[in-house]
């Protein structure tokens, strides 16, 4: 039983305040936003804390209402869950408070719904992490799923169909996770993380084993959008709102990877995923093919957002490729690329948020001139650009660097030529976007008449934290040394 | 294939069908209430395999009467999958509510509910 | 003691400041550089100074013996002379480029190991090309390119000669080459510079391009030092010797068939230096004296006819012997002058050719070798022949519709200086002998055979120029040397650089950027294999027209699970 | 050999960062002071780079780590002769090159000059990042700092030339990029270790054909940037850019660090033994004599004259990878001083090429003729520089070609040296005709009518590099002594006392 009340208050503080938001919203609605921040700095400083003291003192159990496991629900953090909780925390603090004058922009008048299922959100993905019990993690994606359907038909045109289409995949991949935690359940009797740790390797030959392990292959792959089960995203994630892409974007994929390392490699024993079943086979070549089917079909799209969700697309086949090499670098590279593309998406959907807030068009052909009016803003788009193409010492080159030497440790020749094919193919995506923003004269595309290209930059409570993002995206590579062997390095199971 | 894969495994085959119907309504019906529809007995499904797998012949549904002092678990069904189908549902009602809201919104875009029209206008 | 500095310094760093200086104080500032060289000269000594560390090297700038000094003493006095000649010159640059030339000349001379003498080489042969180029007539720009390109291919060889020697002996010291491969390349360098047949197509060609006084220090310079070189490097090689002979042979032969003056001039500097090059080769004292000698006095008159024939081309404009005639009158003081060069070098007692030619026979006949001593008598009837001819039709046959004056001061100055040297070294042939490398090896120049032997000589020829005029009259043709194989093979190669290897490279190009398109049109719509659904064959991508219904995402999600299931399974 | 923790590596790199910065914040509307900044810091750089000078000559190196990057590599900065050689060199020449790109981008009132300064700053920053990087990650992240860096300034007219040849620019060196991160897994793979050591670190691992495979996926990776063929077209096509881009691009900065990149992993990653054993440094040796001679053709048949300019450049990185092939002192020593020599000579050509176009926006070799009276010094100046590239004394590519064919002979490899002396008569045969129309040949009419010299700004750097050259190669240990760095960087690198 642990001491501090943190593991609890991260998950029960958003949630009783997304209540209390519509309350509140009755009452004053200009003291919403403010309640959003104050949560989110609280989950913030509770998921700082609790990483800290998992460092300092090693995993924390928490035990819901004092019972045992495994009949009751526990909350286990080891350093994995300690890390993803502060990115997940962070960001959505971070793009929390963007979020005022994109709301006030797009949909005033839905501020307070939008502020109560920004935090359900946040408590479904903080509660993913954090959990310890399988089922419990079911329920967490889908109130986290439900609260994404809602804030993303909250959107433009084609929002609504858009997040019909992600509800019925979202709801056959929970579903499907469902089936394989019922299975686990007849084989083993037991829900608990741990507990089935400890319970599984007896178990393995077991058909029903198998089974349940192809339904979380199947669940989660639809949850993180892995190639080719990721045919909800880009359209929910264009036609979203730019706040809700910007949160949505960076954060569910992630953390439905997240779900897949803990599934698969820890619950799971890790040779059952490599050696026993060809999983780490099939993940590898689904993530290859996914990588560079997102980075072609990014390069085919016009509207800068959608490109980003199949930029995101193969990002998500950048962690399902580390974890399908099932060694240490590997790993590594995929647990970095959780937090290292958590930050650089969020940077890059924050970056097309902040241009839609002061009118411009999201189409790419259209973006002549955008460096003379948002200097700024157009800087940390490069910059997080050059991320994603995995240009040193930004930290998208440093997952890069650890994928690659997975590959090359897992001599997997195939993947690595494909990381690295697709980092040229981003290059190209980004740098035609860079080209017209930067040097515009030179397209032949009608352009777009702006009379005054008077600098007219994002406002302040977007652009700090755009940049907030954008220095960590710099200099975080830098800090990667220290990040792995203090975090990621405790949470690879030993026999990588 | 002798009898008792079918018969003593009913209850693995009724979700297993009930999935497939499910499944097939989410694939080949173009309207999309039909759709949803699918999904919910698809969900059911689900429902009814975990009821079903903390099912024990005999036993009865798992509440201590008063003064019980011993308890024998074969006497009980299994009430953690209940637990979990408890919470299951809610969810899955939830789902089903955001879905109609979905629909309602996407009716009142298009004045269809029927998926391949919606294509056709967005084109 | 004041100590002398390496001579070639003085004009190369003259050359920096000549832009600085205008109009009269222009040429006394060249005169006095002139003069300042030939007082250092007096103060040198014989031995190694100036030895300065370069790079990993010992270099000795300052070599002084005999040999260094007598070609130290000829290419400085003639020096002045020359700088005199061109004082009326008015660019700065050809100023700066004859100081260049003969700075780096006079660096060769006195350098005693082979990286400054390259070094010096090299800048000797960029300078001379500028004198070739400020003509600025096309064919002497084109002339002096090739004149640069056989140099530098020369300087090439030598330098893989030097490069060869450098690493087998790790010392720079001037010394006989090691190694055959290494000796032979240094020599074909050297050569190159001293006209070797067939390489000696550089000479003719640019040395009638060069502007008047241009040529002057062309025919100073560039093949006495080679002939220095071959004395420092090769004396006593039989083969060079035999070289020397046909050079001076074929030199004569060309010489006669021209009608370009300064072309004939050249052909006969290929020859005279054949006479040296044949001493040189010989290797006794006496010889290797004939041949030095012979190069003084060859600068000697060899300058005095460039001078002679720039005056006459600056003057009338015209340069074809065809074209020219009867300036005995017009031009006095140039038409005596060349006379009494065109006597010097065909070895009339009294001249100094006389002496040289007559040391150069002895030696031959002394170390018994008959073959050149004829070579070199042969050689020597048809240099009477040709200056017989040169002064008849410049100077003396008739041609009224020439005008002409007098060419300048300075030019005449110069050229009755150099003639009254000419004069000098002939009837006092003892200042010439003390210079010599080789004091020990005594020669008495006005012995009955040797005049008898060149009269006989001269009877003979006269006769034959005179029954045989109309033979050797001037004619307009044009005469084929090994130039021409090699202008060819430059020009197939710039052909074939130019035409088919770029043509390659740009058809390369446009085939990948072919290529490169393809793949752009292929990424603006990935799905162009697939039939498009609005039939308007392949348009870029556009995720409207592509979306398909939801239920196929779901049949991908189940035949997922039951792929994924069947895998596990069976592997299992 | 032990270093010595100094501070000065990162004080250098600080101030081009804190440039750029500082440019990017003055802006377009106080251009004096955007240029003083400019100025400024290539003066201090300069002179924090020189103070290092004396203790590289005592042997020391000097090192500062920032922060462990993985186990065993850090990022971290070690200054050692090599890459010293290559950082006096490259911010020596900035001040040239600062002082000429503000006259010519006056002169021509280019538009959006501040992007212009930014990235030259920063251009500059990464090349210094790369000479003082201590292991290969340090190196590469500053190879692509460089790299990304230098696109705005090709691309920096707009047009569609432009643009295209930055795409073709970054298509190429980015796919370099790449195969360079796949080497450097190999590397770390196999080693465990990335930092520089001089003679190699690489013996010892792997099996011979796997060590093969990396050295040719590093070769080809920073090959890209060297523009060793067939990888050179992108060369030709970013002489779209400014002059002062190329003369950067093309004398200093990029394709030099490329061939400090290349240097580095023949003698500082790989080592002269492993390349002996593997019999690699004569396919190396081959495939730049194959660059040398083909490139010099090219050159021949170039009319743009900044493209003739490209092809010589190709032509001499591939003289420099050459010497170091060859691995015998005389070899590396040539080559290394070489990449100074040909640094200066180049930078003049260029700055000529630019003064020219300032003046009269011509660009083809044969609207040249007759140029040298109207701009004497510009042509004298590109005589000099033109005729030192060909290995002319007393410039410094004289000693560089001497070096590098005692190099070739002591590798016993006589080939080679008629190599480098082809190229040497190429040389001459595509710059000595520049030179003659310029001065000689009488034009038809007057085509210069109004034409002097360009503006101070430009001859001065113009006059001070060619110089230079001369002063290089009269005196090559004077004032920096490059050539005393590079004899030093040979000895450690091939063992020698």
């Amino acid at each position: 039983m642990s001491h501090l009340p943190f593991p609890i208050l991260i998950i029960v503080v958003p949630l009783i305040s997304a209540f209390l938001m519509i309350l509140l919203g009755w009452l004053r609605k200009s003291l919403c936003y403010l309640l959003l921040i104050f949560v989110l700095g609280i989950t913030t400083l509770s998921s700082f804390m609790i990483l800290e003291e998992v460092l300092w003192k090693g995993s924390i159990h928490y035990r819901l209402g004092g019972w045992l496991p495994p009949w009751g629900i526990e909350y286990v953090i080891d350093p994995l869950n300690g890390f993803v909780l502060l990115i997940v925390s962070t960001i959505s603090l971070i793009i929390g408070i963007t979020s005022k004058p994109m709301v006030e922009r797009e949909f005033p008048e839905r501020a307070i719904y939008f502020y109560c299922l920004y935090l359900l959100q946040i408590t479904g993905l903080l509660g993913i992490v954090i959990t310890g019990d399988l089922f419990n993690l079911y329920v967490f994606l889908e109130i986290a799923s439900l609260a994404g359907y809602a804030l993303i038909a909250i959107g433009e045109e084609g929002a609504p169909f858009a997040s019909f289409n992600y509800m019925i995949y979202g709801t056959i991949g929970a579903c499907f996770y469902l089936l394989g935690v019922g299975y686990l359940y007849i084989e083993s009797g037991s829900l608990n993380m741990a507990d089935l740790t400890k319970l599984l390797p007896g178990l393995l030959s077991s058909k029903v084993t198998l089974i349940a392990f192809a339904f979380f292959s199947v669940g989660i792959a639809i949850k993180m959008a892995l190639f080719p089960l990721h045919v909800w995203l880009p359209d929910a994630y264009t036609y979203a709102p730019s706040t809700v892409s910007t949160l949505v974007a960076p954060l569910t994929t992630k953390v439905g990877a997240y779900v897949m390392i803990r599934v698969m490699v820890n619950v799971f024993p890790p040779t059952f995923f490599t050696e026993t079943l060809p999983a780490a086979l099939l993940l590898r070549w689904m993530a290859g093919l996914g990588i560079l089917f997102g980075c072609l079909f990014a390069l085919a799209q016009k509207d800068l957002k959608r490109m980003l969700g199949y930029v995101l697309i193969a990002e998500i086949g950048y962690i399902a490729m580390g974890i399908g090499f099932g060694n240490r670098n590997g790993l590594t590279g995929a647990i970095l690329h959780i937090m290292n593309d958590g930050l650089m998406m969020a940077c890059l959907f924050l970056f097309v948020g902040a241009i839609t807030l002061k009118g411009w068009p999201r189409k790419i052909d259209q973006l002549q001139g955008l460096h003379q009016t948002m200097p700024l803003t157009s800087a940390a788009f490069v910059l997080s650009g050059l991320s994603v193409i995995g240009v040193p010492p930004t930290c998208g080159f440093f997952s890069k660097w650890y994928l690659v030497l997975g590959a090359i440790d897992a001599k997997q020749w195939l993947s690595a030529a494909i990381l690295l094919a697709s980092s040229l193919c981003n290059a190209i995506l980004f740098f035609r976007v860079i080209e017209k923003a930067y040097f515009g004269k030179a397209g032949n595309e009608q352009r777009i008449e702006r009379p005054i290209l008077k600098r007219d930059e994002a406002p302040l409570i977007v652009l700090i934290p755009l940049w907030v993002l954008t220095l960590g995206v710099i200099s975080l590579g830098l800090f990667s040394g220290t990040i792995i062997s203090n975090i990621i390095h405790l949470t690879i199971p030993a026999s990588f | 294939m002798t009898i008792e894969l079918i018969i003593g495994k009913y209850n693995y085959w009724i979700y297993i069908s009930l999935m497939m119907i499910g499944f097939y309504a989410m694939i080949a019906k173009k309207n999309l209430v039909k759709k949803l529809i699918g999904m919910n007995i698809f969900q059911t499904s689900i429902i009814l395999f975990f009821i079903s797998i903390g099912s024990k012949k005999g036993a009865t549904i798992p509440i201590v009467e008063e003064g019980v002092k011993t308890i024998q678990a074969n006497q009980y069904i299994n009430p953690l999958p209940h637990v979990l189908m408890l919470t299951a549902i809610v969810v899955m009602v939830s789902t089903f509510g955001v879905a109609l809201a979905l629909l309602l919104l996407i009716y009142r875009k298009y004045h269809t509910l029927e998926e391949d029209e919606i294509l056709n206008l967005r084109r | 003691m004041i100590k002398g500095i390496p001579p070639g310094f003085i004009y190369l760093l003259g050359a920096l400041l000549v832009p600085f200086w205008k109009g009269r104080i222009k040429q006394v500032y060249l005169l006095l550089l002139g003069f300042l060289s030939l007082g250092n000269l007096i103060l040198l000594e014989t031995g190694r100074f100036w030895t300065i560390r370069f790079l990993n090297y010992d270099l000795i700038l300052l070599h002084v013996d005999r040999l260094s000094m007598a070609m130290g003493m000829i290419f400085i006095g003639i020096g002045l002379l020359a700088l005199l000649y061109s004082l009326h010159v008015q660019e700065d640059g050809q100023q700066v480029a004859a100081l260049l030339y003969m700075g780096s000349s006079l660096g060769v001379i006195f350098s005693g190991d082979y990286f400054s003498l390259f070094f010096f080489w090299e800048i000797m042969a960029i300078a001379s090309t500028f004198l070739i180029w400020y003509r600025k007539e096309k064919a002497s720009l084109e002339a002096g390119f090739r004149y640069l390109l056989m140099h530098i291919i020369g300087g090439c060889i030598l330098f893989t000669g030097i490069i060869l020697h450098v690493v087998s002996t790790e010392t720079v010291l001037l010394q006989s080459p090691a190694g055959s491969l290494a000796s032979w390349l240094v020599l074909i360098g050297f050569g190159l510079n001293a006209a070797f047949l067939p390489l000696h197509t550089w000479l003719p060609d640019a040395y009638p391009e060069g502007t008047p006084t241009g040529s002057v220090f062309l025919s100073i310079f560039t093949t006495k030092t080679g002939v220095y070189a071959l004395a420092r490097c090769f004396s006593g090689t039989e083969w060079v010797a035999y070289m020397g002979g046909a050079m001076a042979l074929f030199g004569v032969i060309y010489a006669l068939l021209q009608n370009d003056i300064r072309r004939l001039i050249s052909y006969h500097i290929i020859s005279q230096v054949g006479y040296m090059v044949a001493g040189i080769g010989v290797g006794t004292a006496l010889s290797t004296n004939g041949g030095i000698a012979h190069l003084i006095n060859n600068l000697l008159y060899k300058t005095l006819l460039f001078m002679g024939m720039g005056s006459v081309i600056q003057m009338t404009g015209k340069k074809k012997l065809t074209e020219l005639g009867g300036l005995a009158t017009k031009m006095p003081f140039t038409c005596a002058t060349c006379v009494i060069a065109s006597l010097s070098i065909s070895g009339a007692p009294g001249f100094n050719g006389f002496i040289s030619k007559g040391m150069l026979l002895s030696a031959m006949a002394e170390s018994n070798q008959p073959w050149l001593e004829w070579m070199l008598r042969l050689a020597s009837v048809g240099t009477f022949l040709s200056f017989t001819k040169l002064c008849f039709f410049t100077f003396f046959a008739k041609n009224d519709r020439i005008e002409a004056k007098e060419a300048s001061l300075n030019m005449c100055l110069a050229m009755v200086f150099v003639a009254l040297l000419c004069l000098t070294l002939g009837l006092y042939p003892t200042i010439l002998l003390s210079i010599l490398p080789y004091p020990s090896a005594p020669y008495h120049a006005y012995t009955l055979s040797h005049v008898l032997g060149v009269f006989q000589l001269f009877l003979w020829t006269g006769l034959i120029f005179i029954l045989a005029k109309n033979a050797f009259s001037p004619h307009a043709w044009i005469i084929l040397d090994f130039d021409y194989f090699y202008r060819m093979a430059f020009k197939w190669m710039a052909w074939f650089f130019k035409g088919p290897l770029h043509g390659l490279r740009i058809s390369i190009q446009e085939g990948c950027s072919r290529k490169v398109q393809g793949l752009i049109q292929f990424s603006k719509n990935p799905l162009v294999f697939i039939e498009n659904p609005s039939k308007g064959g392949t348009k870029d991508y556009d995720e409207n027209l592509y979306r398909k219904p939801m239920g196929l995402g779901v049949l991908l999600a189940i035949l997922f699970l039951f792929f994924y299931s069947l895998i596990y399974l069976i592997s299992s | 050999m032990e270093g010595t923790i100094s501070i000065k590596p990162l004080l250098a790199l600080g101030t081009s960062a804190l440039a750029a910065l500082l440019i990017l914040l003055t802006g377009e509307r106080r251009k004096n002071l955007r240029e003083g900044w400019t100025l400024l810091a290539s003066v201090i750089k300069f002179s924090i780079v020189a103070s290092m000078i004396p203790a590289i000559l005592q042997g020391k190196t000097l090192e500062w780590t920032l922060v462990e990057l993985f186990p065993g590599v850090s990022f971290q900065f070690r200054v050692d002769s090599f890459g010293l050689f290559f950082a006096t060199l490259a911010s020596c020449l900035w001040i040239a090159t600062s002082i000429y790109s503000i006259g010519y981008m006056r002169g021509l009132q280019s538009a959006s000059q501040t992007r212009f300064f930014f990235c030259f700053a920063l251009a500059l920053h990464g090349a210094l990042g790369i000479a003082f990087a201590g292991n290969l990650l340090t190196l590469f992240i500053f190879y692509e700092i460089l790299t990304v860096s230098t696109f705005p300034l090709v691309a920096h007219k707009e047009t569609e030339e432009a643009i295209s040849g930055g795409r073709k620019y970054l298509a190429y060196l980015l796919t370099g990029a790449t195969l360079i991160i796949l080497a450097m897994g190999f590397t770390y793979t196999l080693s465990g270790n990335l930092n520089f050591k001089a003679g190699g670190f690489l013996k010892g691992h792997g099996t011979d054909p796997l060590l093969i495979l990396i050295f040719f996926v590093f070769i080809i990776g920073f090959g890209t940037k060297a523009a060793l063929m067939p990888l050179h077209e992108w060369l030709p096509t970013a002489m779209v850019a400014p002059t002062p881009v190329s003369a950067l691009l093309h004398a200093v900065a990029v394709v030099k660090a490329g061939v400090f990149c290349v240097l580095r992993v023949i003698l500082y990653v790989f080592g002269p033994q492993l390349l002996a054993e593997l019999n690699l440094w004569l396919l190396l040796a081959y495939m730049a004599s194959f660059t040398i001679l083909v490139s010099g053709m090219f050159a021949l048949a170039q009319d743009h004259l900044k493209r003739r300019l490209a092809f010589s450049t190709i032509n001499n990185l591939a003289i420099i990878i050459l010497g170091a092939s060859l691995l015998s002192p005389s070899g590396i020593t040539g080559s290394i001083f070489h990449i100074a020599a040909h640094g200066f000579m180049k930078i003049t050509l260029f700055f000529v090429a630019g003064a020219i176009y300032v003046k009269t926006h011509k660009e083809k070799v044969n609207e040249l003729d007759g140029i040298g009276k109207a701009m004497p010094v510009t042509m004298a100046s590109f005589a000099i520089a033109a005729l030192g590239i060909s290995g002319i004394p007393p410039m410094a590519g004289f000693i560089s070609k001497w070096y590098l064919c005692l190099g070739s002979l002591e590798a016993k490899e006589i080939l080679f040296l008629f190599v480098l002396l082809g190229s040497a008569l190429l040389d001459i045969a595509y710059f000595v005709p520049i030179i003659y129309h310029s001065f000689f040949k009488k034009p038809t009419g007057d085509p210069f009518p109004q034409v002097d010299e360009a503006s101070l700004w430009m001859v001065a750097p113009i006059a001070i590099c060619a110089i230079g050259s001369i002063v290089l190669g009269l005196f090559p240990n004077a004032i920096f002594h490059f050539f005393e760095i590079a004899t030093l960087s040979a000895k450690n690198v091939l063992g020698v006392p």
